[in-house]
C-alpha cells in the first residue's frame, strides 16, 4: 500500500515534469522566428525521446548503477520495492536528465543542425549528465564524503539548481560559442540587431507550463510520499513570484523578462527548497530575477554570445546562484533549516558549473570538427523549418 | 475614367467607405499597408534592447471612378480621412484606360 | 505518512488551481483585441505574483490568524501538523485568493493602467477577500454562529462560489463602473458597437485549463485525503457539462457562450458539490449556464456595462446563483446530504455580495480619486502593450 | 483512509484525461483549415458533454449494471466503498468512453453537420462503445469466459488499446466513408491534392497534452491506489518515445508525423503496458510509430478514404495492434509477464474491429438516410465556423 | 506597356495564374485585398451581438503586358475568373510608362 | 509626377528605404505581396504528400515622386533591390495625374 501511494506520487511527479517538456518547446518556439517555430517544437520533442533512449540504455545505470533488463517479475520487485516503484522512480529522473538538452535547445536555437544536435544529446544524457548525477545524488566516486571531511557538510541540491539547471546552462555555453551567433545579430561595425520574438502568447504559454510543472519538480524530488514537505511548495511558490516581480520591474514590464523571471526563481530554489525559510526563499528569487535580467543583457550585448533564449544566465547563472544561495539562506542564523555549509555549496556548485563549461566546449567542439554543428548559410536564411522539415508552421497560408 | 489610391489612417475606412457612398460610389477595394513618412514611428523595447518600428499600419484605398465623380470622390476622401494630425495620407489619381465587369463582360462606365 | 499523503494531495490542488491562473491568461488574451494580449497576460501573471505577497504577509492572517515568520524547524509543525501540512495548506488557498483579482481583470482589461490595478489587487487580496473569507471558513467574528441560531445552518459554500466567485465578480462591478466603458463601445447615437475578440483558439484554450484545474479546486477542497469524495467530482462534472450544453443552446452554437458556460456550471456547483445529487449538479449547472448568456446580454447591451469578459454574470450572478441553490439542492428532500438551509445559503449569499459591491465601488473609488484608473485615451488607442509594456505581442510582425 | 486515497487516485487520473479532451481540441483544430477551427473546437468540446449524459444516464449502467439515481447517502456508499469512490469511479470511466467521438471527430472534420454528429455521439456512447466495453471489462454476456476456455486466457485489455481506441478508429472508418471526402481533396483525374493544416503550433500543443494526459489514461488504470505500478508508467514511456523515434525516420521529419508518432505509441501499448518488458513496449511504439505512418499514407492517398487527422491508422489499426502485440510480448519467453495467449488476444481484437466497422456503417449510415450527414457544399466551401457558428476563429481580424 | 489590375475571388487565383501562363505570360503579382461592391457580405454574431462583415477577401493580380497582348490578357483573366455570380470582380488598365528588370537592368518589354 | 512600383525581395526593403531616404526621398508605402514568375518556388512536404508553393513572398514598394527625381529614384532602388540573382524583381513606372495631402489639402507636388 505504501509502495503504491509512492509510485502514484511519483507516477505524478514524472507527469508533470514531463509536462515541462512541452513548456520548453512552447517557450523556445514563441521565442524564435516564425520560419524556425517547427524546427524549435520538434527538436524538444526528439530530444526528449533520444534522451529516454540515452539515459534508459546507459545513463541511469551510470549515475545509479540499475539497468532494467531482467524480466518482469524481477522488475517488479527491483531494489526491494514492490509495484515496480523503480521503474518510475527511472521516469522521474530521466524527466530531469531530458531537461539538460531541452535547456541547452533555447541556446541553439534557429541554426543548429538537427543530427549532430541529436548526437549531442546522447552524449550528455548518458555521460555527462549522468557523471555528475551521481558525484552529487548517489555518492558516487567518494565526492560527498570527501566535501563533507573538508567543509562540514555534503553538497545539497535538493532539486537540481546546480545538477541540472547550471549543467544545462553552462554546456550551454560552449554550445552556443562553438555554434556562432545568428546572421545578421551582430553586424561588423559594433551593432547588435534585435531578432524579435514570434510570438509572446507562446513564450507565455510555456512559461506558464513550466511554472506549474516545477511544483512536479521540487516537491516529488522527495521520492516517497512520506517525506513530502509542504515547505518545498511554499518556497518554490516565494521564489517563483521573487523572481518574476522583480524582473517585472528591473525588466521595466518587459513581457520576456517577467514571464523568465518568474522560471529564474524556480531554478535558484531548486537547491535549497526543502531548507531555507520562506522569507528567504523570496530572496533568493528575487535576486534571481535581477540577476537573469542584467545577465541576459551583458551575455548578448557585451559579451556578444547569441544565446537566443538567454538560457546561459537562465539556468546557468541562476542555477549557480541557487546552489551558493542554499549554504547561505538555508543556515539556521538566516531560519533555514541548516545541515549545510557556505563553502560546500560554493565549491559543489562551481565543480558542476566547471564540469559543464568543459564538457560543453569539448562535446560541441569535437562535433563540429567530425561534422559539422551549423545550418548552411541558406538554410538559415529559409528558415529551419523549410530546411529540415520541408513544412512551414503555417502551411495552409503558404498556399496563394 | 481614374484610379484614386488613397492611403489613409486604418481607423478611418468605415468613414471614408460612408462618404463615397453618400456620393453614390458603391464600390472599392482595400489593401492593409504600411507607410513611411513624415509621421514618426514608435520605439519598442524587447528584453532591454530597443528597436525602431518606422513603417506604420495604413490603409489603401482603391476605387475607380468616372471622370466626373473624381472631384468629388477626392473631396469626400479628403474630408472623411482627415484628422489633421500627421500621418493622414494621401491620395493619388492615376489614368484607368479600361475596365471590365468580370461576371457580364460589361466595359468602362458600365462596368462602374 | 498519512501527513504526507495530505501534502500530496493538497500540492496537486494547488498546482492544478496554479493552473487555473494561466486558464485566466488566455480566456483573456483570446478575448481582448491583438493589441492588449500581452498586457492581458502580464497582468494576470504579476497579479498572481502580488497576491502572494499581500496574502502571505497580510491575508492569510487576517483569515485565519496564522503567520508564517518562524524559523523553519517551527513552520515544519506549524499548527500541529507535520510534514510543514499548514505551508502547502497556505498555497492551496492563495491560489484561491488570487482568483480574485484574475477574475476582476476580465472586466477591466484593455483600458485600466498597470500600478493602480495591482494596489487594488493588494488591498483586495490583503483586506477584503479574506475578511469575508474568516468571516464564512473560519468562523470568524462569528457570523456562522449567528446564521446557525437565526436560519438553523451554517452557511454552506464547500468550494467557494460565493467566497471566491460571487466576491471576484462583484467586485468587478464596481471597477468596471469606475473605469468606464472601453472608447467606441457604445456610440452616443445608442448603438451598442461590437469589439471582436482577437482569438477564439487562445480563449477555448483558457476554457480548458480552467475546466480541467477546477476538479483541483473542488476535489480538494477537501483539505486532507481521507475526507475527499468522488460525488465533488462527479457534481463538477455534471454541472460543467450543464452549463456548456444549455449555454450552447441558448447560445446559439457560439464557441464563446460555449466554453464560458462550462465554466459558468463550475462556478455555480461550487458551493454544494459535496452535497447535492449529480442529477442536482447538473441542474444548477444548466441554470447557470442560461443565466449566463442572458446575463451577459442584459449587462452589455442593455445595461452599457462594458464588462469585457463577462466576469460579473459568469462569476458574480453566477455564484451566487451557486451559493443559494446549495440551499434549494442539497436538502434531502432533493435527493441531498442535507444540513443547509434555504435562507442561510441566501442570507450568507447576500451578505458576500453586498460586501463585494460596496468595496468594489470604494476601493476602485479611492484609486480613481488618487491615482486615476484608466489609461490615456492615446494610450489606450495604440494599445496596452505598447503603451505599457513596449512591445507587441507578435514583435516579430511588426518590423516590416 | 484507503479509500480518500483511491478517490484521490482516479480524481487524478479522470482530471488528465479530461484534459486529454484539450489534445483532441487542439489536435484537431491546428490540422485543419482555418475557417474551421472553432467548429473543430466547439465539437470536441460538446461531444465531450453529450457523452457524459449519455454515458451517465444509460451507457455505465449497460456496461456495469450501475445507476446513479439513489439519494446521495446511499452514493456515498455506493458499491460498498466509502467517500463515494463509486462516482469517481464513473468519472474516469466516462473520460475513456468520451475518447470515442473524439476520435472519430478527428476524422470527420471540415465537412459533418452538427446536430446529426451529436445523434451519433449519443448512440455511440450510450450503447456501442458500453457493449463491447462491458463485455472485455466487465464480464458481461460470458465472452471472457468463452474466450478463456477456448484460448486458455481472458482477453486482456489493460487500458484500452482495443476497447477504446480501435474501437474509436474503426467506427471512424463508416463514418468516412459515409460521409465522403472534403471537396477537392481528390481530383476526377485521379490526383490527390493536399489540403494543408493551418497551424503546426496548435497540433503540437494538442498532442502534447495527449501524451502526459495519457499517464492518466493508463497509469490510473489500475483503479486504486494500491494497485499502481511503476511498470505502466515506465511502458508508457518507452513506447511513446519509439512511436515518436521511428515516425521521425520513416516519416522524414514531418512535424505531422512526429507528433502523432508519439500518440500511435501510446495507443498501442494500452493493451500491454502492465505486461511488457519495457524493451518489449519500446518495440511496440517503435512498430506503431512505422505502422502509422504507412497507414496514413496508404488510407489517404491509396485508398483515397478523407480521413483527416488519420484516425483510422493512428487509433485504429495501431490500437489492433497493440491488442494483438500484449499477446505475443506479454508471454514470458518475451521477458513479459505472462498470463496472455496470443490467440485470444486475436480473437478479443478483430471481435472489437469487426464490432466497431459493422456499427461504424451502421449508425452513420442511418444517420445519414434519415437527417443527413453533410454541410452543403456553400457552407463546406465558406467554412464550418462561419456556417455552424456565425463566427471565425479570428473575429478581429474580419473587421476590415 | 499596361497593367492589368484584376480583382477576383481568391478560390480563383489558380485558374487565372494558368490561363495566363497559357498564353505566354508568366510574371505576376498578387495581393490579399477586401473589397466592397454589390456582393453582399455576411453576418457574423458573437455572444448575441451581430455584426456585418461587408468588406470581403478578394485577390488583386497585377500583371504588365505588352500593348500587344492586352487583349488577349484581358480575355484569358476574364474567363477564368468568372463564376457568374455577383462579386467576380473588376479589371482594370493602367498605363504604364517604364519597367525595369532589377536584377539586369533591362528595360520595358525586355523586362517583362 | 510618376508612381513607381518596385516589386522586390522583402529583406531588401531597409536598404531600398534607406536608398530613397538618400536622395531625399521621405515618403513611401509597402505591401506584403507574393510574386510569380521565372523564380522557381519550393517544394514542401506534407505527411507523405507533396506540394509546390509558386507564389513566393515579395515586398511591393510604391512612392510618388514628382518627373525631376524620378530617374534618381528608378536608380536608387534598382542599385539597392538587386542581389543579381533571379527574383530579384521590376521596377514599372506609372503616370500619376493629381496628388494631395489629406491633412492639409495640398496639391500635386507640395503633397509629396
Ligand atoms: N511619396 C510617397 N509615395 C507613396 N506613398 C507616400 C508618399 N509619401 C507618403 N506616403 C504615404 O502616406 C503616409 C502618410 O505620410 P506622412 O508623410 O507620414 O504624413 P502626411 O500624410 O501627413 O504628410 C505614409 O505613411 C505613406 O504610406
Ligand atoms: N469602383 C471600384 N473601384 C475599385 N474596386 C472596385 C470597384 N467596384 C468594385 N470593386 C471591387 O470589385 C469587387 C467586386 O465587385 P461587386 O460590385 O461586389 O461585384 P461584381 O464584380 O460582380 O460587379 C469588390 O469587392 C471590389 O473589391
Ligand atoms: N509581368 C509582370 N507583371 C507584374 N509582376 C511581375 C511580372 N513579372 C514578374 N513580376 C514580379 O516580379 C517578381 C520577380 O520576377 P521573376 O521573373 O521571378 O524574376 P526577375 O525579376 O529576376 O526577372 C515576381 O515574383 C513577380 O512578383
Amino acid at each position: 500500500m505504501n509502495a503504491g501511494m509512492d509510485v502514484f506520487f511519483l507516477t505524478m511527479g514524472a507527469a508533470m515534469v514531463l509536462a515541462m517538456h512541452a513548456g520548453f518547446a512552447f517557450l523556445e518556439a514563441g521565442t524564435v522566428r516564425r520560419k524556425n517555430q517547427v524546427n524549435a517544437m520538434v527538436r524538444v520533442l526528439t530530444d526528449f525521446g533520444f534522451s529516454t533512449i540515452a539515459y534508459f540504455f546507459i545513463g541511469y545505470g551510470i549515475a545509479y548503477g540499475t539497468y532494467f533488463f531482467a524480466p518482469v517479475p524481477e522488475l517488479m520487485q527491483l531494489g526491494g520495492k514492490s509495484n515496480a516503484y523503480e521503474l518510475v522512480h527511472f521516469f522521474f529522473l530521466l524527466t530531469f536528465a531530458a531537461a539538460v538538452p531541452a535547456i541547452i535547445s533555447g541556446g541553439i536555437t534557429e541554426r543548429i543542425r538537427f543530427w549532430p544536435n541529436v548526437l549531442a544529446t546522447v552524449v550528455l544524457v548518458s555521460l555527462v549528465y549522468p557523471f555528475y548525477e551521481g558525484l552529487i545524488w548517489n555518492g558516487n566516486h567518494g565526492f560527498q564524503t570527501w566535501l563533507n571531511s573538508m567543509f562540514g557538510a555534503k553538497f545539497h541540491d535538493f532539486a537540481g539548481s546546480v545538477v541540472v539547471h547550471a549543467m544545462g546552462g553552462f554546456l550551454a555555453l560552449g554550445a552556443v560559442i562553438m555554434l556562432g551567433a545568428r546572421r545578421g545579430r551582430y553586424s561588423k561595425d559594433g551593432r547588435v540587431n534585435a531578432i524579435l520574438p514570434s510570438n509572446i502568447p507562446y513564450l507565455a504559454l510555456g512559461s506558464w507550463i513550466l511554472c506549474v510543472g516545477w511544483f512536479g519538480f521540487n516537491v516529488m524530488s522527495a521520492g516517497v510520499a512520506g517525506a513530502v514537505s509542504g515547505l518545498v511548495a511554499i518556497n518554490s511558490l516565494l521564489a517563483m513570484v521573487g523572481g518574476m516581480l522583480t524582473a517585472l520591474v528591473v525588466g521595466k514590464n518587459d513581457p520576456g523578462f517577467v514571464h523568465n523571471g518568474a522560471l529564474a526563481g524556480l531554478v535558484a530554489i531548486c537547491a535549497g527548497s526543502d531548507i531555507v525559510h520562506p522569507i528567504g526563499a523570496l530572496a533568493i528569487g528575487g535576486a534571481a530575477g535581477v540577476i537573469f535580467v542584467f545577465g541576459f543583457e551583458i551575455i548578448q550585448n557585451r559579451l556578444r554570445i547569441d544565446d537566443v533564449l538567454g538560457v546561459i544566465p537562465l539556468h546557468g547563472v541562476c542555477g549557480a546562484w541557487g546552489g551558493i544561495a542554499a549554504g547561505i539562506f538555508g543556515s539556521t542564523a538566516m531560519g533555514g533549516a541548516g545541515g549545510v555549509t557556505f563553502m560546500t555549496q560554493l565549491v559543489g556548485t562551481l565543480t558542476g558549473v566547471g564540469l559543464a563549461v568543459i564538457s560543453g566546449f569539448a562535446v560541441y567542439g569535437a562535433i563540429r570538427a567530425i561534422l559539422g554543428l551549423r545550418l548552411s548559410e541558406e538554410d538559415e536564411y529559409q528558415g529551419a523549418d523549410l530546411a529540415v522539415h520541408q513544412v512551414a508552421a503555417y502551411p495552409e497560408e503558404d498556399m496563394a | 475614367m481614374k484610379k484614386i489610391e488613397a492611403v489613409i489612417k486604418p481607423f478611418k475606412l468605415d468613414e471614408v467607405k460612408d462618404a463615397l457612398n453618400d456620393i453614390g460610389i458603391h464600390g472599392l477595394t482595400m489593401t492593409e499597408v504600411k507607410g513611411f513618412g513624415m509621421q514618426k514611428g514608435h520605439t519598442e523595447l524587447y528584453r532591454g534592447a530597443e528597436y525602431v518600428v518606422d513603417f506604420l499600419p495604413k490603409v489603401k484605398v482603391e476605387v475607380v471612378v468616372p471622370e466626373e465623380r473624381l472631384d468629388a470622390a477626392v473631396e469626400a476622401i479628403m474630408n472623411a480621412a482627415r484628422t489633421g494630425k500627421i500621418g493622414d495620407g494621401k491620395i493619388f489619381v492615376l489614368p484607368v484606360e479600361q475596365t471590365v465587369r468580370i461576371r457580364t463582360g460589361e466595359r468602362d462606365e458600365d462596368a462602374l
